[in-house]
């Protein structure tokens, strides 16, 4: 499947506290929970595909864990880009 | 008899340093117990301080020395490490071990905590494997003592740790063997409990 | 003796209770919330009456009230909740409603407060300094006593440490002997018989039953406190018969400062200490007494000088007086800070001692 | 002009139906000047008391405004505490004295100023006991300035002219908050301008009594009263003054009432 | 002319204020103010034939000057009655 | 599963369009709890001040609590004043900068505990000020207790099982009294429990510094925060929390707007 | 000089305007409802602004923040108003607002709330107590300069008689000398600089301008205080050169005293008179100085015993030291009794002398 | 020179005072006006102490004592007489003169001043007939200066007894030849004015 994905983000993973209300506040839901902690024993969300940029995350989050971008141009997932990584 | 526990915020400190005094308590000792740490977020320096003892104790809440250590974490070690007098007794969890600095003169032992609960499925009971690691080696406490003053301790809500935490405890005590002789508390240079 | 495992807070709560503590009215204030959070749960369970108050002031002005009506009533907060209920405690002493208040200071800072005040109007408060948790239960029960026997404010003067301190105490009930009848309290029966009751500052009485008016009422007040001045002095001193120097120091800092000089005693200082147990009244003549043939006194508090001035005023002039606390405080401004600590206190006191024969 | 001899009580056969003062005052002299509404306010709660037979079983706690006075007059068991906190000390008293009739004095200044927080407060805890505000828009004891109960135009001493909302802001309704809150059980507001308003006062205070004893919560009555001296009027110009201005913002009448329970005697 | 009159006062004239509350209170207006002073230099209430009994002024004087009784039977004025004084 | 490396800003052709922390802030960390809302109510208001280009006109009047720690982090002229004394510190500094947008930081426990006389008198004589109140219905900084402003059934440190009105009263809906109050000329309560309730405060902050800049008197914008830690209930759990206990005593909404100027930007 | 006649509270109000008062928040209290009544009308046509405060902490945490704002403010009340101001004062010293407060006290009663408080923490406030009218109007205007100096709370302590005797005075502005920039000032155009301002007690600073911290920041305030007790003492003396007989008292009781002591001394008898002007500081070592050849201190205030504290403190053990004062109302509890009175001080005097050699 | 005004409270005892203190500054005097009075109600003790000097005063708020007097009424005179100094001048309401105490060895002057201020239509005028007199007798200040400050001291909405109290305070200083001869306030045993 090939996700449109029209924008990005930046988490500050270490500056997170796992309170998960991105993963809540996303609209197409495209934020996830690591399964490891971050430098202080927290998880931290995880982004997937198809982010609209939308800043709700970036809205919500108590820890000013986001930047988020828009592409220019929409950019279309199939298979793990150059750059992202596997699940771990 | 004095004890340090050194660690960081979300690992059990406080609560390892409330179960051994409680066990004291229950077995008539005089017991104090003290707890330093920044805050309620973790990741911050969290010491736990116990004194035991047979009379009425005249230590002082920030004690100014003891004789024996848990180190949980090697982090914010360098609080406690300072004021062990000589020969004191250092239960670590191993994984950290090798970084703690300074143990010339003390006599260090390795236990693998964390292995040990996340082997029984519980993470974060690593606190009390030492703990019972800990009772058995000094004798300080039974172990049944601190099985008993841990389940008076946890709160209502956390039942279901329960039997972990007494899994816990007494897979470290079961760990004595491996760890070595036992430790005399009072051989070790230790004045009247002040 | 029964011993159990408690915090300092829930210490002091229990002892309260012992007491015959039945009205508690509290704010929170680290580090005074957790009496506040223990009596809420165990007051009522012992038949008293625990609020949540909205304010340090509806607190004290409450206790003053269940106070007025006869039952033992407390307040409770730190230094800066006491400062918003000076107004409330003078007028308890000068209405005389026994009134005790407990402040879980965040430090030493507020001797001033303690024996001083900032109310109005000539009064003082009983001030009980205990050094750790075995006496801060026999304090707080001994503050009880103080206030019904006199009718007047008693302040419990605790920290941090000895609020958050586990230790191992017996909390039962001590007697420290008969009171007298509260035949002034108001229990409203006395309605309508011409000699109702009235509890007011003032002390001008009802018509029928005129009081002195408050010059006189005021004066009689002064009096009281004069007396209590002279029976009611408590200290504890170690060591001074010989001691070359005297270290002198309240609270926890007593606590500390008695160690310290039990261990230089071992090393073969010739040092003794000196605890002031009520800080209001000072134990002026027993300092005056166990520094007698002292050439120094060193005055150890985590503040910048406050409980010097008693120091000075009771020590006459041959010795020296040196302060060799501080203000100390941790980075969030709530703990006792590093100058709490007997290596720090043992190092200071040696290094006015550099020079000086022994 | 005939004139009657009304030195001494009169010959003929007669029978005394009104005294002079109840019998629940010490004395009838006080220190409140000429045409002051509130030694009328406290004769009325002083009579509601006596007739409810809480005589014996009542606690006066009295805040700080000329009515202060009356502590040495009052027949009842009675402190006065401090401005503002008679709420607070009255709550402490009650809890302790639950079957005991625990009521309030206050002037607006006590209440409205310094004890906003307080009467807020022990209406949101819903304390069982009874409130009574002699509102009279100023401070009078301290000589006539504006409180925050003062209405617009209304004369003080810092307001000659008649308070302006420009420079001194709004009044505050207290009535109308405590009856907002869920904690009061009832709340009126009353007047002692002539003889009809001291009659529905009494009826009011005597609910707010009857509220207490039934455990309904807080009752409070605001009774408008006369403050020629505040106001820089002649005392027989008090009542006309009274209702111009404080009756004219504060409308009188029962604001709520918390159905009596049913056990309760029927008003 | 004749009044009929069903109540009379005691009148405690040195308590009085000279408010004048009880002149505008008494229904049947019986009560006049006096044209001299009283102990404190207050003017005070005096009373006419008529008297009802009523106790409005009663209920009204701030100072607790009146004691109110009702007659068994009204009594009739006509000439100044034995102890009125005369208008001075 | 596949995903995006957001380590770096994107390598592809983009703009970004929302930072991590209002320019306002000083930096990105703070003390605060896992989940806690007040952070989230503090960047609107950062965003808001500097949409209205008040960045070099505005002061801030923080009460105590746990967003008091922001006072290390706010960049604008700030001041942390005493618990429950912000609208009279406020007042002080208005009054003297009446040309400069002067707000307040109160959480409830600051603000209808210790607060709620200097609130409620500062909109009585209608200061001319925009007051931010974070309602959590908890003391957070302080381990989570009950405050006056904890609603029926809340969890809190002292009501483990639920805030019941036998024991400890009701609560007191303090934007409502405000409002009640002439001297108010704005209020409106809002929730930072999702993005759109995030952008409907957004609009609300707005309007209250608009108001103050029209000088028509005190604005108060009532924010329901999470406290997961108060209510010992897990971080993910608070904003469902949240809408079920304050959000179900406390409707949002606009509850008063005083019609702006003619003068004055319409909204 | 132009005299005018002002009633006390109104010359107070007026040298306050001269001063550059520019915002007073007030609540009445007897004696003090004067001085907020002449403000509110002087104020304003001064182009300041005077707010009737709904309470007393509402006025002074108002006034707290116009001085914050950068501009000369002040409060006042007598002695229960300010006790509820103590949390408010000790925070002004703590965070370094510099705040006047008035305290027209009804007696004498209130020097320890002056010199001690009864806030929290380690804080001074600077006490000056005028002995009369023209005194009250320097010390008024130096109050507000001391004030901006050290960034501190500074007291004017009146009482009654002060308040309300009408006396011919100059009211015009004083020069003090120049004074530092208030470029901690909160004006609100530092936002978004990176560098913007902060107020705040526990002197942590901004992410960007780190602050001390509590610890360090209360001691250094506390080494200000130290810096102001030597060198703001202030103090009146006379005759104590040769006296054998030192009376020491403050305020109005300082006046009285001085004519006891001229009289006395007209009469042949060897007494001075000492009348410490700032409280706090306490001018300690002038007294030492002033008692260095007097075999006896008399002390007279209007309370049981408060200032007395201080005089022993500083005068060294060979003087006697004896109260010569006491608690003095009248029935309403709001005027100074009959003690303060020229007649009765100086039999009070003859009294402590009599059997003594001349 | 020091004064005491005594009466009882509604007799204008504080205006007197003050419009005779306000005459002295306004001739570049110095002064001190003190009132002692207890509450707002009729009828209790009113006293006002008035001091004037050439230059700056020492004088004590609570005078211990003064050279002259005006007696207003008898009620609460003991206040005052006990602190006259021998030879004081004391003008009194002649209708109470009669009834005060202890007038040896002081010069009493009766001055009709009710039933000059009655006569005059303006009862409570009585106050500034005194003061009137005093005047006159003393030289302490100009007649026209006491009018001047009366008008000065009335508040506007008592504008309508101006008149009424500049006549009572001439017809005070008029009756000069009938009360006897001036008095030398500086003649009478008076230290400096302290
Ligand atoms: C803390 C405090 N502040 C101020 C005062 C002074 N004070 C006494 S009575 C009063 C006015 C009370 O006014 P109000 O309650 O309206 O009663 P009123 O005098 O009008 O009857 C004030 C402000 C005080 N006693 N205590
Ligand atoms: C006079 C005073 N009393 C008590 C405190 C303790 N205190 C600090 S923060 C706080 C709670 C504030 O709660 P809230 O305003 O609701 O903010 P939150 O912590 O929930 O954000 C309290 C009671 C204080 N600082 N000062
Ligand atoms: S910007 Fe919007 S779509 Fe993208 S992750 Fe954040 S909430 Fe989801
Ligand atoms: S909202 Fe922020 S703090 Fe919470 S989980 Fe998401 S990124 Fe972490
Ligand atoms: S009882 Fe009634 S009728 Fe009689 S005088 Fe009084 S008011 Fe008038
Ligand atoms: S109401 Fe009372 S005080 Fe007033 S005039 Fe009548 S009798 Fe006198």
């Amino acid at each position: 499947m090939r996700t449109v994905t029209r924008g990005t983000l930046v988490i500050a993973e270490d500056r997170c506290k796992g309170c998960e209300l991105c993963i809540a506040a996303c609209p197409p839901n495209v934020l996830t929970m690591s399964r490891t902690g971050n430098r202080l024993g927290y998880l931290y969300p995880e982004l997937k595909p198809g982010c609209t940029g939308c800043t709700a995350c970036q809205q919500v989050c108590p820890d000013f864990v986001f930047e988020v971008f828009k592409f220019e141009d929409p950019v279309l997932f199939d298979t793990p880009p150059e750059g992202a990584r596997p699940c771990p | 008899m004095e004890l340090f526990i050194s660690g960081i915020g979300g690992q059990g400190v406080q609560l390892a340093g409330k179960v051994l005094a409680l066990a004291a308590v229950a077995e008539g000792r005089h017991v104090m117990l003290s707890g330093d740490y920044g805050g309620h977020m973790r990741g911050g320096s969290s010491v736990g301080t116990v004194v035991v003892g047979p009379g009425p104790l005249r230590a002082l809440p920030v004690l100014p020395s003891a004789g024996s250590a848990i180190a949980m974490h090697n982090q914010y070690w360098e609080n406690v490490g300072g004021r062990l007098r000589p020969g004191s007794l250092i239960l670590a969890e191993a994984s950290i071990a090798p970084a703690l600095p300074g143990m010339e003169g003390h006599r260090l032992v390795q236990v693998p905590a964390t292995a040990i609960a996340t082997e029984m499925g519980a993470r974060m009971a690593a606190g009390m494997v030492l703990l019972g690691a800990y009772a058995a080696m000094t004798g300080i406490v039974a172990v049944d003592s601190l099985v008993a003053a841990m389940k008076e301790q946890i709160p209502v809500y956390r039942r279901q740790h329960i039997e972990a935490n007494e899994r816990a405890i007494r897979a470290g005590a079961d760990a004595l063997p491996a760890l070595g002789a036992p430790f005399d508390l009072d051989g070790a240079p230790l004045r009247e409990a002040v | 003796m029964s011993l159990t495992l408690f915090e300092g807070s829930e210490a002091i709560a229990e002892a309260a209770i012992a007491a015959g503590l039945r009205f508690y009215a509290g704010y929170p204030m680290s580090p005074a919330t957790e009496l506040l959070e223990h009596l809420a749960r165990k007051l009522p369970a012992s038949g008293g009456t625990c609020i949540n108050a909205a304010t340090e002031i509806e607190g004290v002005n409450m206790a003053m009230g269940a106070a007025a009506a006869g039952f033992r009533a407390a307040t409770g907060s730190c230094g800066q909740g006491l400062a918003l209920m000076q107004e409330a405690i003078a007028e308890s002493a000068l209405n005389e409603t026994p009134l005790v208040v407990f402040n879980m200071a965040r430090n030493q800072q507020d001797y001033f407060q303690a024996t001083r005040g900032g109310g109005w109007g000539d009064y003082r408060t009983i001030a009980l300094a205990p050094k750790d948790l075995p006496e801060a239960v026999e304090l707080t029960q001994l503050a009880f006593h103080l206030a019904d026997l006199y009718r007047v404010p008693v302040i419990v003067l605790g920290d941090n440490l000895l609020a958050r301190t586990q230790v191992s105490v017996d909390v039962g009930r001590r007697d420290f002997g008969p009171l007298p009848p509260k035949d002034w309290q108001l229990d409203g029966t006395s309605g309508g018989s011409g000699k109702s009751r009235q509890i007011w500052t003032w002390g001008a009485g009802k018509h029928n039953t005129p009081g002195p008016g408050p010059s006189v009422h005021w004066a009689r007040i002064a009096e009281k406190f004069d007396r209590i001045a002279e029976t009611e002095m408590r200290w504890e001193e170690g060591f001074v018969e010989d001691a070359e120097t005297v270290v002198v120091a309240f609270g926890t800092g007593g606590k500390f400062v008695e160690h310290v000089v039990h261990d230089l005693r071992g090393q073969g200082h010739r040092i003794g200490f000196f605890r002031p147990v009520t800080l209001w009244p000072f134990p002026g003549e027993a300092l005056e007494r166990a520094t007698a043939n002292a050439r120094r006194v060193l005055v150890f508090e985590l503040n910048a000088g406050q409980m010097i001035d008693d120091v000075r005023l009771n020590v006459r002039d041959r010795r020296i007086v040196r302060p060799i606390g501080g203000v100390s405080f941790d980075s969030s401004g709530l703990n006792l800070g590093p100058l709490m600590d007997a290596t720090v206190i043992r190092q200071r006191i040696l290094d006015t001692l550099e020079g000086a024969t022994l | 002009m005939t004139l009657i001899d009304t030195r001494q009580p009169p010959e003929q056969a007669s029978r005394k139906v009104a005294d002079y003062k109840p019998s629940l005052l010490q004395s009838e002299e006080h220190g409140l000047c000429p045409g002051c509404g509130e030694p009328v306010a406290i004769r009325v709660v002083l009579e509601v008391i006596e007739e409810l037979g809480l005589a014996q079983n009542n606690i006066a706690v009295l805040g700080h405004g000329c009515y202060g006075g009356f502590i040495m007059l009052l027949d009842v068991d009675s402190t006065l505490c401090l401005h503002g906190r008679a709420p607070a000390t009255a709550t402490g008293i009650k809890r302790m004295r639950p079957d005991t009739a625990v009521w309030t004095l206050q002037g607006d200044g006590d209440m409205v100023n310094e004890g906003l927080a307080e009467i807020l407060h022990a209406t949101a805890r819903g304390e069982n006991i009874t409130c009574i505000l002699l509102n009279n828009g100023v401070f009078g004891d301290t000589g006539g300035q504006m409180t925050a109960a003062s209405v617009i135009g209304q004369r003080t001493k810092n307001s000659i002219d008649g308070r302006t909302a420009d420079d001194h802001g709004y009044p505050i309704a207290i009535a109308e908050l405590v009856a907002s809150l869920q904690g009061s059980a009832y709340v009126a507001r009353c007047s002692v301008h002539n003889a009809a308003s001291i009659a529905q006062t009494r009826r009011c205070v005597r609910k707010a009594f009857q509220r207490q004893t039934e455990g309904q919560g807080l009752s409070l009555v605001e009774i408008l009263t006369m403050c020629p001296t505040g106001w820089f009027v002649a005392p027989e110009a008090g009542t006309d003054y009274l209702m111009e201005s404080l009756g004219k913002t504060y409308p009188l009448g029962e604001i709520k009432d918390r159905a009596a329970a049913p056990a309760a005697t029927a008003e």
